[in-house]
């Protein structure tokens, strides 16, 4: 038995409990994407018909949006619709929703892909500087900064990034998206200020986790074993306590990027970015319930598959195989 | 024609303008829309039977002349020659007519506007007769809006691709879309105006955020944005850009409901009109950019406002008496609606605190764009505070909020006299004399109070120093006409 | 075997203590006076000086929303349109006036009762709808830890921010819908705070003790179980009042929050965003309001983190 | 016994408690020599531990420190040696192992990588190499199905199985010294008469010094030769192991010895009252006086130096004039 | 009623815990025990043989799959909930960690005091003065009663334990470990109190410990477990002086003496391995995988106690005495012999 096919053997039941899992979840989570419906207060058929729709124009779009017919039946379409991966029709644009968000995913994953790469390349050194030098005066730099960064609106940080490195100093494009065909230094110029401003925050969590899980990692028994057995200190910190301070903050990051989808909704308006969160805020002020439903959905299954990757990360980082 | 014609010469005719607008388009029918503002985009693909001219006037479009029999019964367009559909079929009366009689089915967006309308007929290859019931000066500038759009009859049968994919004879056609927020378009080849095309291409983008523009602006992601009166002073301090913008027909109004609150009385109405400061409001809403409303229509507009000048003005005092004399002396409260964009939120604000003054309490309630119209004409609110796009011609924004049979007249009520008076006007041909008409119009509206005028908004486009041949229309959208960008 | 409820007096026992000269008197480092664990809890919290900072930040804030009406210079709607964007220390207006002329100092007093509010009922919501549900599930397990733990999953697969914009969305923006759908957002996370510390105590020997001395269900809970659990909430409520002033700012300054004229510290944000490129102060004002509040709330959130253990404050 | 391996002469180690340094540990002396197994005994608290991590200063340098004192292995003074030297000596001439066999495997590495490390560590040599010398310790110490077992992580074995990893982690390299800090104290006792027969064996066979800190005197009386007895930071009786137990010669040692219940019945008749102090409450004189059954007014005068006895010293003014006799057997016992 | 009738009689005792799909797996299987009044019973065996979990079953903290637990001439496993309320007044229990069997949150006097609150009717006032008794029975003073549990060193804490279960003067005693986590000298101190209270008090106690040391020190009887059975039970001196099953002698010749000279001549028998898999045990004896002196009837056939030379054996190699006639494991017998 060879230590790959042990990793192996211990992930994989590991995929499929979590997999098992995975389908109450998206069960609810469809059912509630579904009841949104009935928050909605007044006739949405008349949204969709528009100021100055007559009666019989508002009672076509009813017909047409299938919302005369009883709840369960819709909830049954819904259902099957999304089963064959069909959203169903923005009441705004008359456009598939599921086309809609995928001619913008490519936008938001790369955001999210370069705050996330932001948030582990400032956030990891920074948490195993602090957590290493815990109590002394980098830890304290550390430990300060990352909470005035948690607790800064992102789009304030937006604001600033923008004004300031965009337009005053023209460093950086302060808006827009450029598709990554066009060149990688393109895309990514115009995705380093919101995604400085995006994984800021991210980073300061990160940070602010790894160092609390190192610092009490390096205090651990096996960590005084490993100095006792002549390792050195980057040795000791890098492999043998790194592996373990890992485990929160996989978790931690699994649940930032649940919160770095939800924050593209306010830093992509305010970069202009045409992205899940621009849609997802254009879909809410429209009243665009099929919209909001997809977007919904989406992002959730998203989320969803964030966290199975987190807990396969997890997997192989704690022999256990214990989920969170 | 454009003023300062780009030098040919000077034009880069490969170059692709990126705009950055602040509404897309909810369908390419231009029948079957519902929003207005989806206009901006559908006159890149699709030409009309009439154009305008910058200053709103009625220039040949699609339609080279057009006439009117001498007893206003007949209205007679001659079309242009030798134009086609991107499928090979030809512009033909026929077509026309087709699109005509579409645009006057019941679920049209047009229908109420063409009722003048009794019957269109093929007159031959090129000429298209329209029957009228009563006179139709108005429908000239009508069939300059979405009812002049012509769009390919052959996309009829499929009415819902249509509404994703135009098929017009436009300056451009759409090469792709991400709906709601990026449209590509490409120059038509061969277009029959040459002076009018002197791009590659377009790119529109649609905006949330207007700060945002002026930040994309100013680092070069688009060569032009569109300015509303607050940004027109900050979008000044970009760098190698200009901005050129003028008042527009474009209103910030007041519109009561008369059937709620105290708005029935025509007196309380009429009182309104009185109490606000509208000098105040375009000083804090629009920061000066624009003109304290006088009346429906900016000033040098051909519509005269001095008829209406004793009913439109701050005199708090008058204001007082027509509610003590309405039995309200002690004042009333309502709440008013308003779209959750600043500027209209700006709006209520300044006329929250100076209703206040004469002792009327207002409260806000602000809902975004897509609830606010919906909600209002549903009987939620009093009143509401909200932006009344430029119409071409005056008729059919006097139709639309005060003919009793519009469905954007929230209270089903039409002034004594008004239909009378609007009959009257539209069948003036002559503009000034047609403008004393709608005067009488304007004052009969004014006159039982049926709206609070409050601002007319400074309108146009920032561009960056490479864009030439821009000139801000007085109806206040921009149709990039005769627009290229220099070397 | 006597059954009598009158202790005897014990005294062999007692003499065999007093022999072997046991019975120091209490622990070995002196003490004054006994503290309750809370109090001694609360005293650790107060120590280092940044936790009392933070704390003093957050009832200045808590004092100021309260008395906001008596505190607040002018009327926080009074317009002054020839006093517009003044900056901070112009005459009568200490920290300047907004693009209306509004005092932004008497706006920010009664943004912070709009901040309060927020936080307050969406953390009520939060535990009302999280902690009695995590304390069923931890004690019994089984089917009920079951379900609402999916159903807890479900809600916290939702984005945060998305999922308060949605309901907001759907429901029509006012501050109600945006501080019930921000205390949605904490249902799952104060559920399973409550459930963790609820297991975790239930294995300790203390409820097995008082179980076996024929204690009921419903006396552990109150007595053993909940006490336990609420310094663990305590961090996570202190983190989530930061949390919903932040989410509550972005709603309104989406616009989806508070109604105007009312201020919010978002909607005063977004308002002075529009001015921005005439004076920056309108952002500025609001932004340090909001980043030092919701800093107090996270410092206050470690603080009794670093109090209650080392394992407390996860799951943020 | 052969030569003298590890020479620790008047450690003394300080702590940072509120603020200042405590000293925790004053005063501490013993020796170890080649195949010589030298038992610290001492209740807790009193300081074993701390004297062992001092050894290779494994002490976290923000809180603890040794303040005098020199410890010399083979020659060299490890209180000044610089680091890199020391880790050099860490794991391959001084192994170490600890009380708690749960806590000190790492969690997330198997254990055949931890033992396969230490030895491309110190002997270098291929990754292959390596992993071949950890199944053969590991099957040195009894785990059956080595070479199976190295692909393991630490949670698949036993609380008494992974003392043994520790025990093979430590012997890989085959250290000169080994010190255990209480490696049988959370085991079994028939775990714990494993692992002593192992380390029995290792120090004879192998020549290996071995300082094996406890607390229970049995593992004492078992496997020591000379024995260091502790109380509140201090050294108060060292002797040869025979002797100590046939004729204990500080109070603490012989009220240890009678308050421990033994299976044969002996023992549990003396109570000790009260509770060693803490580091900051330690008295001014012998610090055992306050629960000290023979205690005269002189012991509470003043620090009480150490006196020698035959086989080794006694830190009781009174050593000469007390006879202290341990307890004797009271009940049948299987052999 | 008898009086050789036992305190308490627990007979084919099974106890194990639920795992989530429902599935129980015992971790006690069918142990049988007595303990007379007044008597001190000592459980020993390695971790995991289940001596907690065997304990839990008999206070009905955990639910028994089979068998009977009788309690003062009532079958505890049939009462009904608030029947059982009732009696746990009288079966009261001490716990190994003294650190966390006491609710940080509460003081001393609320957590002493629990008991007279839950079973009896006494005002806080009258509750103060009994705990306070209490309290100084147990070698601490009144003031300690405002106090919280964090103040306190181990041995107090096990003290105000102990205090804790003698409150409501019960008939049993169930310590599991009660001493265990205390150091040397602490844990003679608890020793000694304890043997003088419940003398005192003429209290029986169930005795759980791992070392035999305080077994020999304490108990009257012992019982030895093994992988969640009593492979021996006996009178402690007996049990000690010749331990009959091969597990006991096993430990106790692993149990050290604080004595060179008799330590180093005590014979070894050596096990080898470690305690099997409790959930998941060997077939026959189920201690035949690590027994020295294995036959081949050991590896299936399960030995049944019997009694030899004052103790009850479960080994195939213990002869029974010829003269005993009834087997304990049968409540048959029992119940008709009293
Ligand atoms: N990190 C530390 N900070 C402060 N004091 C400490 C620290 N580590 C140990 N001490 C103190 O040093 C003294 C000796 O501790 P040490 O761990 O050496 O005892 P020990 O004899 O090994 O006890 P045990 O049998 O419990 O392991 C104790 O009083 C302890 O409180
Ligand atoms: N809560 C539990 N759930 C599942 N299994 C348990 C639980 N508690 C104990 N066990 C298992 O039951 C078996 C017996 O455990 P028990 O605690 O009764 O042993 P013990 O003899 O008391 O050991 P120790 O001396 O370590 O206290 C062990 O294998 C243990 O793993
Ligand atoms: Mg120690
Ligand atoms: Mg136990
Ligand atoms: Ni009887």
């Amino acid at each position: 038995m060879s230590r790959g096919t042990a990793t192996l053997r211990r992930v994989l039941p590991m995929v499929g409990r979590r997999l098992a899992l995975v389908v109450p979840l998206l069960a609810i989570v469809t059912l509630v994407a579904f009841s949104l419906v009935f928050l909605i207060p007044g006739d949405p058929a008349e949204k969709v018909a528009g100021e100055g729709a007559t009666v019989a124009q508002v009672e076509a779009v009813r017909v047409d949006l299938g919302l005369d017919r009883p709840v369960w039946e819709q909830f049954g379409s819904f259902l099957l619709g999304l089963a064959q991966g069909d959203l169903g029709t923005s009441y705004t644009f008359k456009t598939p929703v599921l086309d809609m968000i995928l001619a913008r995913m490519p936008v938001t994953v790369s955001l999210t892909v370069v705050a996330l790469a932001i948030a582990l390349l400032i956030g990891i050194p920074a948490g195993v500087l602090a957590g290493r030098r815990a109590g002394r005066w980098e830890d304290r730099a550390v430990t300060v900064g990352s909470t005035i960064g948690l607790a800064t609106p992102n789009y304030v940080l937006g604001l600033l990034l923008a004004m300031f490195f965009g337009v005053q100093l023209g460093w950086l494009p302060a808006a827009g998206y450029t598709p990554l065909a066009e060149g990688w230094w393109a895309w990514l110029s115009h995705l380093l200020l919101p995604g400085l401003a995006l994984g800021l925050v991210a980073a300061a969590e990160i940070a602010r986790q790894l160092r609390a899980s190192l610092a009490s990692v390096l205090q651990q028994d096996y960590v005084r074993t490993a100095l006792a057995k002549g390792m050195s200190s980057r040795t000791i910190v890098w492999k043998h306590a790194l592996k373990n301070a890992l485990m929160p903050v996989v978790t931690v990051f699994g649940i930032q990027v649940g919160y770095l989808l939800g924050g593209t909704a306010v830093i992509e308006t305010v970069f202009g970015i045409q992205g899940l969160g621009d849609f997802a805020v254009r879909a809410v002020l429209a009243g665009d319930l099929p919209a909001i439903q997809g977007m919904v959905v989406v992002t959730v299954g998203v989320t969803v598959l964030a966290s199975l990757a987190v807990d396969l990360t997890y997997g192989y980082l704690n022999p256990r195989g214990e989920m969170q | 024609a454009p003023t300062d014609a780009a030098d040919d010469a000077a034009v880069d005719t490969s170059a692709v303008l990126r705009y950055a607008a602040s509404a897309g388009v909810t369908s390419f029918d231009p029948h079957k829309t519902r929003s207005q503002s989806d206009f901006v985009l559908l006159n890149l693909v699709y030409d009309r039977l009439v154009h305008q001219d910058v200053d709103g006037r009625a220039v040949p479009g699609l339609a080279e002349s057009w006439e009117f029999s001498d007893d206003m019964t007949k209205l007679t367009f001659t079309l242009r020659e030798g134009l086609t559909f991107g499928d090979g079929s030809p512009l033909d009366a026929e077509a026309v007519k087709a699109n005509i009689d579409r645009a006057r089915e019941p679920d049209s967006v047009s229908s109420t506007q063409l009722l003048a309308i009794a019957e269109v007929t093929a007159v031959d290859e090129r000429t298209v007769e329209l029957t009228l019931n009563e006179p139709g000066v108005h429908l000239v500038l009508i069939f300059s809006d979405l009812a002049g759009m012509i769009v390919n009859p052959a996309a009829f049968a499929d009415a819902e691709s249509l509404a994703t994919q135009p098929d017009g004879l436009g300056r451009f056609t759409l090469t792709s879309q991400e709906p709601g927020s990026k449209y590509v378009l490409a120059a038509t080849e061969d277009y029959w105006d040459e002076d009018a095309l002197k791009l590659a291409g377009m790119e529109v983008s649609v905006q949330l955020d207007p700060q945002t523009n002026i930040n994309a602006l100013g680092s070069g992601q688009f060569e032009c944005i569109l300015v509303s009166p607050a940004m027109i002073e900050p979008a000044k301090q970009v760098p190698d850009a200009q901005v050129k913008a003028r008042t527009v027909l474009t209103q910030t109004v007041f519109y009561p409901n008369q059937t709620k609150s105290e708005f029935g009385d025509p007196r309380v109405r009429r009182a309104l009109n009185l109490a606000i400061d509208r000098e105040a409001v375009l000083q804090a809403a629009q920061e000066g950019m624009g003109e304290a409303a006088k009346g429906l229509f900016p000033e040098d507009y051909y519509v005269p406002n001095e008829p209406v000048a004793d009913l439109v003005t701050h005199d708090p005092d008058a204001a007082r008496a027509l509610l003590a004399d309405a039995g309200l002396a002690d004042g009333f409260e309502f709440t008013a609606l308003t779209l959750s964009i600043p500027q209209f939120v700006t709006t209520a604000e300044v006329i929250k605190d100076q209703l206040a003054e004469v002792g009327v309490t207002m409260n806000i309630k602000a809902l975004p764009p897509a609830d606010m119209g919906v909600n209002f004409l549903r009987g939620e609110g009093d009143a509401s505070i909200t932006g009344w796009t430029g119409r071409p011609d005056p008729t059919m924004l006097f139709a639309a909020y005060f003919d009793d049979a519009s469905p954007l007249n929230v209270s089903k009520a039409e002034p004594a006299g008004f239909a009378e008076a609007l009959e009257a006007a539209n069948a003036i041909e002559d503009e000034a004399e047609r403008g004393e008409a709608l005067a009488e119009v304007q004052r009969i509206v004014l006159e039982d109070g049926g709206v609070v005028p409050l601002t007319f908004n400074d309108v146009g486009t920032a561009c960056n120093n490479s864009v030439v041949g821009y000139e801000p229309t007085v109806v206040g959208i921009s149709e990039f006409r005769g627009v290229g960008i220099t070397k | 075997m006597t059954s009598g409820l009158t202790p005897e007096p014990v005294t062999r026992a007692v003499d065999a203590v007093e022999a072997a000269g046991a019975a120091p008197a209490g622990p070995s480092k002196a003490r004054r006076s006994s503290r309750s664990p809370r109090r001694e809890f609360l005293r650790r919290v107060a120590r280092p000086w940044v936790n009392r900072f933070a704390l003093a930040v957050l009832l200045l804030w808590a004092f100021v929303a309260l008395l906001a009406p008596w505190l607040a210079p002018v009327d926080p709607i009074a317009q002054d349109l020839t006093a517009r964007r003044l900056p901070p220390l112009s005459d009568g207006h200490l920290l300047g006036t907004d693009s209306l002329g509004r005092d932004t100092l008497s706006r920010l007093m009664y943004g912070a009762r709009v901040a309060a509010q927020a936080a307050l009922t969406s953390v009520a919501v939060g535990l009302l709808f999280g902690v009695p549900p995590g304390l069923v599930a931890g004690l019994l397990r089984g089917w009920w830890d079951a379900v609402l733990s999916r159903v807890a999953d479900a809600l916290l697969s939702f984005p945060p921010l998305l999922l308060a914009l949605a309901i907001v969305g759907v429901m029509g923006p006012n501050l109600t819908n945006a501080m019930l759908a921000i205390g949605v957002v904490f249902v799952p996370r104060f559920y399973r705070v409550t459930r963790a510390a609820t297991l975790a105590i239930r294995e300790e020997t203390y409820i097995e003790a008082s179980r076996s001395i024929g204690t009921p269900t419903s006396w552990v809970l109150r007595h053993h179980v909940v006490p336990n659990v609420v310094s663990p909430l305590a961090v996570q409520i202190s983190l989530a009042l930061g949390f919903a002033i932040l989410a509550e700012s972005s709603l309104s300054f989406l616009g989806l929050g508070v109604q105007p004229p009312a201020a919010s510290w978002g909607s005063m944000l977004a308002e002075g965003r529009a001015a921005w490129f005439y004076t920056s102060w309108p952002v500025i004002v609001p932004a340090v309001t909001i980043v030092t509040c919701v800093l107090a709330c996270n410092v206050l959130g470690d603080g009794i983190a670093d109090s209650v253990g080392r394992d407390a404050g996860k799951g943020r | 016994m052969g030569e003298t391996l590890l020479s620790v002469k008047d450690l003394s180690v300080e702590f940072r408690v509120g603020g200042s340094w405590t000293p925790v540990v004053t005063d501490v002396s013993f020796d170890v020599a080649r195949g010589q197994v030298v038992g610290l005994v001492g209740e807790s608290g009193s300081g074993k531990s701390v004297s062992c991590f001092s050894v290779l200063r494994l002490l976290d340098q923000r809180v603890g420190r040794v303040a005098r004192g020199s410890i010399e292995f083979k020659g060299r003074d490890l209180v000044t040696l610089d680091d890199r030297a020391l880790s050099d000596v860490r794991g391959n001439e001084i192994g170490m192992i600890f009380q708690e066999p749960m806590t000190s495997l790492n969690p997330a590495f198997t254990v055949g990588m931890q033992i396969a490390e230490v030895v491309r560590r110190h002997r270098g040599g291929s990754r292959s190499a390596a992993r071949q010398r950890a199944v053969e310790v590991l099957d040195m110490v009894g785990i059956p199905r080595a070479a199976q077992r190295i692909h393991q992580y630490p949670h698949e074995f036993s609380g008494g199985m992974r003392q043994r990893v520790m025990i093979a982690m430590a012997l890989a390299v085959e250290p000169d010294l080994l010190i255990a800090d209480e490696p049988t104290t959370a085991l079994d006792v028939t775990i714990q008469a494993q692992i002593l027969d192992l380390l029995r064996e290792f120090a004879a066979d192998l020549g290996m010094g071995v300082a094996l800190v406890t607390h229970d005197l049995g593992v004492v009386a078992d496997i020591c030769d000379d024995v260091v007895v502790m109380y509140a930071g201090q050294v108060v009786e060292h002797a040869e192991c025979f002797d100590l137990f046939a004729r204990p010669r500080h109070p603490y040692t012989a009220a240890l010895m009678g308050s421990m219940p033994q299976v044969d019945g002996r023992g549990g008749e003396t109570v000790i009252p009260g509770h060693p102090p803490l580091p900051t409450e330690y008295p001014a004189g012998c610090r055992f006086a306050p629960r000290c059954a023979h205690v005269r007014p002189a012991c509470e005068a003043a620090p009480i130096p150490l006196l020698p006895t035959v086989t080794g010293s006694s830190r009781c003014i009174r050593v000469d004039e007390l006879a202290l006799t341990p307890s004797r057997p009271a009940a049948e016992v299987a052999p | 009623m008898s009086t050789s009738q036992p305190l308490l009689q627990v007979r084919g005792l099974t106890v194990g815990y639920g795992r989530r799909l429902g599935r129980s797996s015992p971790v006690v299987r069918g142990i049988d025990l007595d303990v007379q009044r007044g008597e001190v019973l000592a459980i020993v065996g390695e971790s995991g043989s289940g001596k907690s979990t065997a304990v839990r079953g008999i206070a009905q903290l955990l639910p028994a799959t089979a068998g009977t637990v009788r309690f003062d001439g009532q079958d505890l496993t049939s009462l009904s909930r608030r029947e059982l309320r009732a009696k746990r007044r009288d079966l009261q229990m001490i716990f190994q960690d003294p650190y966390s069997s006491l609710d940080p949150a509460m003081r001393i006097l609320d957590s002493v005091g629990e008991p007279l609150r839950v079973h009896t009717s006494m005002d806080a006032r009258e509750r103060r003065t009994t705990v306070v008794e209490m309290l100084q029975a147990v070698g601490l003073r009144e003031e300690h009663a405002d106090r919280y549990p964090q103040e306190f060193s181990g041995g107090q804490r096990q003290r105000i334990a102990i205090a804790r279960a003698l409150i409501l003067r019960p008939q049993l005693l169930i310590a599991d470990e009660a001493v265990s986590a205390l150091d040397v000298s602490t844990q003679n101190q608890v020793l000694r109190l304890l043997e003088d209270l419940i003398a005192e008090l003429g209290i029986a106690c169930l005795f759980i410990t791992h070392d035999l040391g305080v077994v020999r020190d304490i108990a009257d009887r012992v019982a030895v477990m093994y992988l969640g059975t009593v492979v021996e039970v006996g009178p402690t001196d007996e049990v000690f002086a010749r331990p009959q099953h091969p597990y006991t002698q096993a430990l106790l010749s692993a149990a050290l003496i604080a004595d060179p000279v008799v330590q180093r001549q005590r014979r070894r028998t050596k096990l080898e391995g470690d305690l099997p898999d409790p959930t998941n045990p060997p077939a026959g004896c189920l201690f035949h995988t690590r027994c020295p002196l294995v036959v081949d009837r050991c590896r299936t056939e399960v030995p049944l106690q019997r009694r030899s030379g004052g103790a009850d054996v479960a080994c195939h190699l213990v002869e029974p005495d010829p003269d005993a006639d009834h087997d304990p494991a049968d409540p048959e017998t029992q119940e008709t012999s009293a």
